[in-house]
């Protein structure tokens, strides 16, 4: 077994009433790399996600993470071994405080959930660790807002610290920057890099804006229509033709051979 | 002003809340008679939201809208749309219990409405007519797609509103729904939602850009095409 | 396999609970036996579908669960046991109802003057409180002292006919005193309900239209309560048959108006609030079965006379004989099955029919099963879907309610049948899938079965391994088992038999 | 260091007075009630030998006071079974139409088993009722959790009739004297309500205090933070690692124990069981009790168990026998007027309650 691979999917299929939303998807994913899915609306990377986190089975096809095979684990043990997953839509626990969501988070990943003898204020260890998080992610001055008083931007970056707190080996990021502000957007960008480059880690990206992660990826893969088209670094991939005529081609195709 | 600039659809800085949630803060849109219309804008700008406001699913708190002269805010969904505005939703929402047929009949407002628009939603759709017998589930994705158009044809519809359109489907499909949209638009006046920004600068005549709740840009399709701080600006690089 | 047992889960667990249910018994019993075990069975199960179905309707088309469904059954009974027997009732009471509805009419018209001089938040709080107070204390006033109870009164002759109980009826003087207070009252109420803001949108009936319907709703009230006494014989003179009829439709009427009464005051308000809802009509099933008792008395009636048509005593050979004979009971593989029963399941077989047909062949029944999936966009093509959430909310009502009337013979009639026929209806739809009408019926099928095949053997006693004696028990036992098939469906399949996934 | 070592302690425990101090107070009324009530609408006859406190404990056994001890003692027991209510549906967000099954199951085994039957010691008997509990609400657990929303209150509410059918039953008259109940079993006599009025008094006032001091240490957990995180966003919490199921059951099973006890407590107090215990009308009644005094607080069922308790005592007098029709109207005005709550309309400006009651909503709405 190969140590340098850390998540790999085999002929991973999926099927919702006769649509193959993924279509035989077979991909390798190296530690410590940031790899981009990339993909027209409706290309099956949601999907594909999904299938990595557990949130759907296949309806063939294996995943295997650190070399075991987890196609049937359920998500909240991937938390445990190490994989944590964003949401295209914010998905946060609204009522509770910015604070609460993040402590929730390192507290899942700790050993005293089931203590329900203790006040959970004598686990400083959680709270101490959500706050150094907050401040990573720059939202250390709202701690004690409720989360759904936050801006657009600051909930996706709550999302992002929610994931960092179960500090997990593999982040799954679904369209982080989706509906941000154009001018917070490298902000995000600027998180996502830190975190890659000091906490050691593995992240998969799902994004359709072309341009935001050529310069962040080790590697892109492209979707279309459930299957994989192509992979390879970026500068493989803005040559490769075929990725071209499917994908940048028959979209973009007016504005980039008309300028 | 002459009369073919007349706006079949004008929305005036409408205010939208969801539960606690301030969605739309200030949208503007004018549809003329006879165009194709486009919003642009980011995933969450508030595209679909201010689709619903216009049709009364998430009536605004303020603002006006105006269809065909008559003010109908605040009207419920069911009355603005037997007036005359037909709504293909995001994702299509076909019944997927009911046959073609039945997706089709139900949108019928005066018995014999089907009969009489047959040969044009066929003539579109080809597809359609072949598949009639089958429950909506079992279409697969661009022939759903095609049937939530063709529901919106049924009645005598004066402005359609079409979210996404495009969104899923594969490219061979996707031309097919440009095609049937430009030949709609013949018809009927459109108010269109598209992310697809290709998509989009083929088919409408106007546009209006909305970020964050807000409606910051609107004009001819031409211009935007040419404009291209603006695109960079308001719809990032790739689009 | 694994992939083969998930897909058709639905159909292999109707299997094994058929098998179950079946499979030891038949070797272990006469066919007559159990042939007339089956047909108790779809009796139960006939009574349980009438409650079921509505339920299942509503909770799949408005995410409602009504628990005052049973309220309605218990309603039915009782406005279906009086029409047959204590027409009396109706002479005295339907004509209060008929002014109120004049006069509440008539005032949304003065409502519509009213309301544009009330111009704050604050004023039309007050005017609120005002004329809730105004129309709470002259209702008050006119229902002072009304001998609901006494009217009520009847004793049950060996004929079946009714005796009323002589004076319960109050001097026509008084009455029509009480009809007048009770229009008076009308107008805060009419006021109240009179649409305030944006008037052009909610069109009003042209004056003169309203004026017509509510006139002839107080004349038809005044004319009934004239002709009270001579009604009130010639009601009874008529022939049984003819009067069950009349029960039947009277309490489909009541209970639907019921329906609808619940739908609009307690369920529409709260739309996207089901907490509420549920509460509300959980406070309902208290308040209603209490208000039924203050009204009806909470002593349980003898079972209902059931109609000549099945009333005779004697025993036909044949179903063929029966028309002629009108048998209460007929032969079945040599033994006596009561007729009545039979209606009961073929009154089920026909709704479950008209129901089904309704839901393929007709617009109503397109747009219902539209609705299930995506009530939004019905709304959407132009169809006013809270208008059929009424519909469906009084056609459940109103289904639940004739139930009750067709169970009045079988069962007799008091205030606690409801609770029982609500909880297997909810334990029928839970095993059959909330919202699916096919699952209703297998579900109820299903529990009719278990109760039918329950008792016998809990009776009959059952030899356990181990146990020299017999175990025998009461219905009861076989009563709390078919909680045990619930707990067995929802193990396998959480969503039901028919259920759609979560 | 050693000084400001003890200026932090004392200001920790000046904080946690300052935050204490109204729980404080009302424990202290409610130690004192019994002496208080004694001196001031006791009976002064009752009274043999002429002062002090032991003749301030006799009045304390006669007349109004008694009374009104008795009063307290079933406010006590319903909060109890109000506050175990309140871990299911305001913390955790599970809206069970069942909970009276546990509560009945309490009365009924410590009545079967100190009654004639069996003759257990009243030790015994409690340990046999919360073990009896933990495994009725484990197993009812398990099988209602795997539905959600309305489908959980119906399967919940199916559960508990089935006890109440067979509590009704006459197949085991000998057991649970079907429908008439148990009445009369031998409570051991230093425990007899009747007879030492004050002594029961305190004993379920201790029992009230552990409930609520084990419910608020539950809730102030790091489990009882998850049942919260379920609460909110269940499928959120499972994506970052909890088992949602788990918390779920541990709040059921944590609910069932304190719903038994305090059934137990009951039908030690009444000296009978009835099949009512087991009825939707007293899952109601808690319900009511939850949701007046206001959800997902613990101060919130115990005001609200207060005012059912007093109100049905009220209205009986006033009404009569009509007394439950003003009760259910009553109940609904509320829950339409009030849809927080008392304390929750009091703390409307604090988001979670209002919210979560929106969040509980959307979860039964399947959204």
């Amino acid at each position: 077994m190969d140590d340098s691979i850390l998540i790999e999917t085999r002929e991973l299929v999926k099927i919702f009433g006769g649509l193959r939303a993924v279509d035989g998807v077979s991909m390798t994913v190296r530690t410590q790399t940031l790899h981009t899915i990339i993909g027209p609306n409706g290309a099956g990377k949601t999907t594909f996600f999904n299938l990595l986190s557990g949130n759907i089975r296949p309806t063939s096809g294996k995943v295997f993470y650190k070399g075991r095979d987890i196609t049937g684990v359920p998500p909240y043990r991937r938390a445990h071994i190490g994989i944590g997953r964003s949401f295209q839509i914010t998905n946060v626990f609204p009522n509770l405080s910015v604070l609460e969501n993040v402590r929730l988070a390192a507290q899942a990943v700790g050993h005293d959930n089931y203590k329900f003898w203790a006040d959970h204020r004598r686990f400083h260890k959680y709270e101490e660790r959500a706050q150094a998080i907050l401040q990573q992610v720059g939202l250390a001055s709202q701690t004690n807002l409720p989360a759904r008083l936050l801006p657009h931007g600051g909930k996706r970056k709550l999302e992002l610290g929610i994931l960092l707190a179960s500090d997990p080996d593999l982040l799954l990021l679904d369209e982080p920057t989706a509906g941000m502000a154009r001018e917070e957007i490298p902000m995000l960008m600027e998180v996502i890099r830190s975190v890659r480059e000091t906490g050691k880690k593995t992240i998969i990206l799902v994004e359709h804006k072309m341009d935001l992660v050529m310069n962040v990826s080790d590697r892109i893969s492209v979707m279309h229509q459930g299957q994989l088209l192509a992979e390879g670094t970026p500068l493989e991939i803005a040559a490769n033709p075929t990725v071209q005529k499917a994908y940048l081609g028959d979209l973009y195709g007016d504005l980039t051979e008309g300028k | 002003m002459a009369p073919s600039q007349k706006n079949v659809l004008e929305v005036r800085n409408i205010q939208t809340f969801i539960g606690q949630f301030h969605i739309l803060d200030g949208v503007s849109v004018e549809v003329p008679d006879g165009s194709i219309t486009v919003l642009l804008g980011r995933n969450g700008a508030g595209k679909t939201t201010t689709l619903k406001s216009i049709l009364g699913l998430t009536p605004p708190r303020s603002g006006a809208i105006v269809f065909n002269g008559k003010e109908i805010q605040g009207e419920p969904a069911f009355r603005t749309a037997a007036k005359g505005i037909g709504y293909v939703p995001e994702h299509r929402a076909i019944f997927r219990d009911l046959s073609v047929a039945e997706n089709l009949r139900i949108a019928e407002r005066k018995s014999g409405d089907l009969a009489r628009r047959e040969e044009f939603i066929f003539g579109l759709f080809p597809d359609l007519k072949r598949l009639i017998k089958l429950p909506g589930g079992n279409l697969s994705g661009g022939q759903q797609q095609m049937l939530a158009v063709a529901r919106a044809l049924v009645p005598d519809n004066q402005l359609l509103l079409i979210d996404e359109p495009s969104e899923g489907l594969a490219p061979v499909v996707i031309e097919q729904m440009m095609e049937a949209i430009s030949r709609l638009s013949a018809h009927t006046t459109i108010l269109l939602v598209e992310q697809n920004f290709i998509m989009a600068s083929r088919l409408a005549d106007r546009y209006t850009i909305i970020e964050t709740g807000r409606s910051v840009k609107s004009g001819m399709m031409a211009d935007l095409i040419d404009d291209e701080a603006s695109i960079q600006r308001y719809l990032g690089a790739a689009a | 396999m694994t992939s083969f047992i998930r897909r058709n889960r639905t159909l292999l667990l109707i299997i094994a609970i058929v098998i179950v249910i079946f499979g030891g018994t038949i070797r272990t019993m006469e066919p007559k036996v159990w042939v007339s075990i089956m047909l108790s069975g779809l009796t139960l199960a006939s009574l349980y579908f009438l409650v079921a179905s509505g339920l299942s309707l509503i909770f799949g088309l408005m995410d409602v669960l009504n628990f005052a469904h049973g309220v309605l059954f218990v309603l039915g009974a009782y406005v279906g046991l009086s029409t047959f027997l204590n027409p009396r009732l109706f002479f005295n009471t339907l004509p209060v109802f008929f002014m109120l509805i004049a006069a509440v009419m008539m005032a949304q018209h003065l409502g519509r003057a009213f309301w544009p001089h009330v111009n704050s938040k604050r004023r039309q709080h007050l005017a609120n409180i005002v004329l809730l107070l105004a129309a709470g204390s002259i209702l008050y006033l006119a229902l002072r002292g009304f001998p609901i109870r006494a009217l009520n009164a009847f004793n049950i002759t060996a004929v079946g006919g009714a005796v009323t109980t002589a004076n319960a009826q109050e001097p026509m003087a008084m009455m029509f005193r009480r009809l007048l207070l009770v229009a008076l009252a009308g107008v805060p109420i009419g006021i109240l309900l009179s649409p305030r803001e944006r008037q052009e949108e909610v069109p009003l009936r042209p004056i003169w239209q309203t004026a017509l319907i509510s006139g002839s709703a107080a004349v038809i009230g005044i004319v009934l309560l004239l002709v009270r006494d001579t009604g009130e014989i010639w009601m009874l003179a008529l022939s049984p048959d003819f009067r069950f009829l009349l029960a039947i439709i009277m309490g489909t009427i009541a209970g639907a108006l019921g329906g609808v009464a619940i739908e609009t005051g307690l369920i529409r308000p709260f739309y996207g609030n089901p907490v509420t809802q549920l509460v509300l009509t959980l406070g309902l099933s208290i308040a209603g079965i209490d208000l039924i008792e203050a009204v009806f008395g909470e002593e349980a009636n003898p079972p209902m006379p059931p109609p000549t048509l099945f009333g005779q005593s004697c025993r036909s050979d044949t179903f063929i004989n029966w028309f002629s004979e009108h048998c209460q009971s007929v032969d079945v593989l040599g033994r006596a099955f009561p007729t009545y029963r039979l209606f009961i399941i073929v009154v089920g077989v026909v709704v479950f029919a008209a129901v089904g047909l309704m839901l393929r062949r007709t617009r109503l029944g397109m747009i219902i099963r539209a609705g299930v999936q995506d009530s939004e966009m019905v709304q959407a093509l132009g169809i006013n879907v809270r208008r059929i959430f009424t519909l469906v909310f009084a056609l459940g009502s109103g289904l639940a309610a004739m139930g009750g009337v067709i169970a009045a013979p079988y069962l007799g009639v008091f205030p606690g049948m409801g609770a029982i026929f609500q909880l297997q209806a909810f334990i029928a739809v839970v095993i059959g899938g909330m919202g699916s009408f096919i699952g209703a019926a297998v579900g109820t099928i299903i529990l009719g079965m278990a109760r039918a095949f329950g008792d016998h053997f809990v009776a009959a006693g059952i030899h356990l391994p181990f146990l020299d004696a017999v175990v025998k028990g009461s219905p009861a036992i076989a009563r709390a088992s078919t909680v045990l098939i619930m707990a067995l469906v929802l193990l396998i399949k959480p969503s039901g038999i028919f259920g759609k996934k979560e | 260091m050693n000084e400001t070592l003890s200026t932090t302690t004392h200001s920790s425990a000046r904080r946690r007075l300052a935050q204490w101090w109204p729980y404080l107070l009302i424990l202290g009324l409610l130690v004192l009630f019994p002496l208080l009530a004694g001196a001031t609408i006791g009976d002064p006859a009752a009274a043999q030998d002429g002062a002090g406190l032991s003749s301030l404990m006799q009045r304390a056994e006669s007349g109004a006071a008694k009374f009104w001890q008795g009063m307290i003692i079933q406010i006590l027991i319903f909060a109890i079974f109000a506050m175990s209510y309140d871990l299911l549906l305001g913390y955790t967000g599970i809206l069970s139409f069942g909970h009276a099954m546990f509560f009945g199951t309490g009365g009924y085994a410590m009545a079967i088993l100190i009654g004639r039957n069996f003759n257990w010691s009243f030790g015994m008997a409690l340990l046999a009722v919360i073990l009896i509990a933990l495994a009725q609400s484990l197993i009812f657990g398990v099988l209602s959790l795997r539905v959600k929303g309305v489908y959980l209150a119906m399967v919940t509410l199916a559960f508990a009739e089935m006890f109440y059918i067979l509590a009704e039953a006459g197949d085991f008259r000998k057991y649970t004297g079907a429908d008439d109940g148990l009445h009369g079993f031998p409570v051991p006599g230093w425990l007899s309500a009747t007879d030492h009025r004050t002594r029961f008094y305190y004993l379920t006032l201790i029992f009230f205090v552990a409930a609520f001091l084990i419910i608020k240490r539950l809730v102030d957990s790091p489990t009882g933070k998850v049942m919260v995180a379920t609460r909110e966003n269940e499928h959120r919490a499972t994506m970052i690692g909890f088992n949602t199921f788990w918390y779920k059951l541990t709040a059921f099973v944590a609910a069932g124990v304190f719903a038994a006890l305090a059934g137990a407590l009951s039908a030690m107090y009444l000296v009978s069981v009835t099949p009512s215990m087991l009825s939707l009308g007293r899952t109601i009644d808690v319900l009511a009790m939850t949701i007046i005094g206001g959800m997902g607080t613990l101060v919130g069922p115990i005001l609200g168990a207060s005012i059912i308790q007093l109100l049905g005592y009220w209205l009986e007098r006033w009404f009569g026998a009509s007394w439950t029709l003003v009760y259910g109207i009553l109940f609904m005005l509320i829950v339409i007027f009030l849809p927080y709550g008392i304390v929750g309309t009091l703390r409307a400006r604090s988001f979670q309650i209002r919210d979560g009651w929106k969040q509980l909503q959307q979860t039964l709405a399947g959204k």
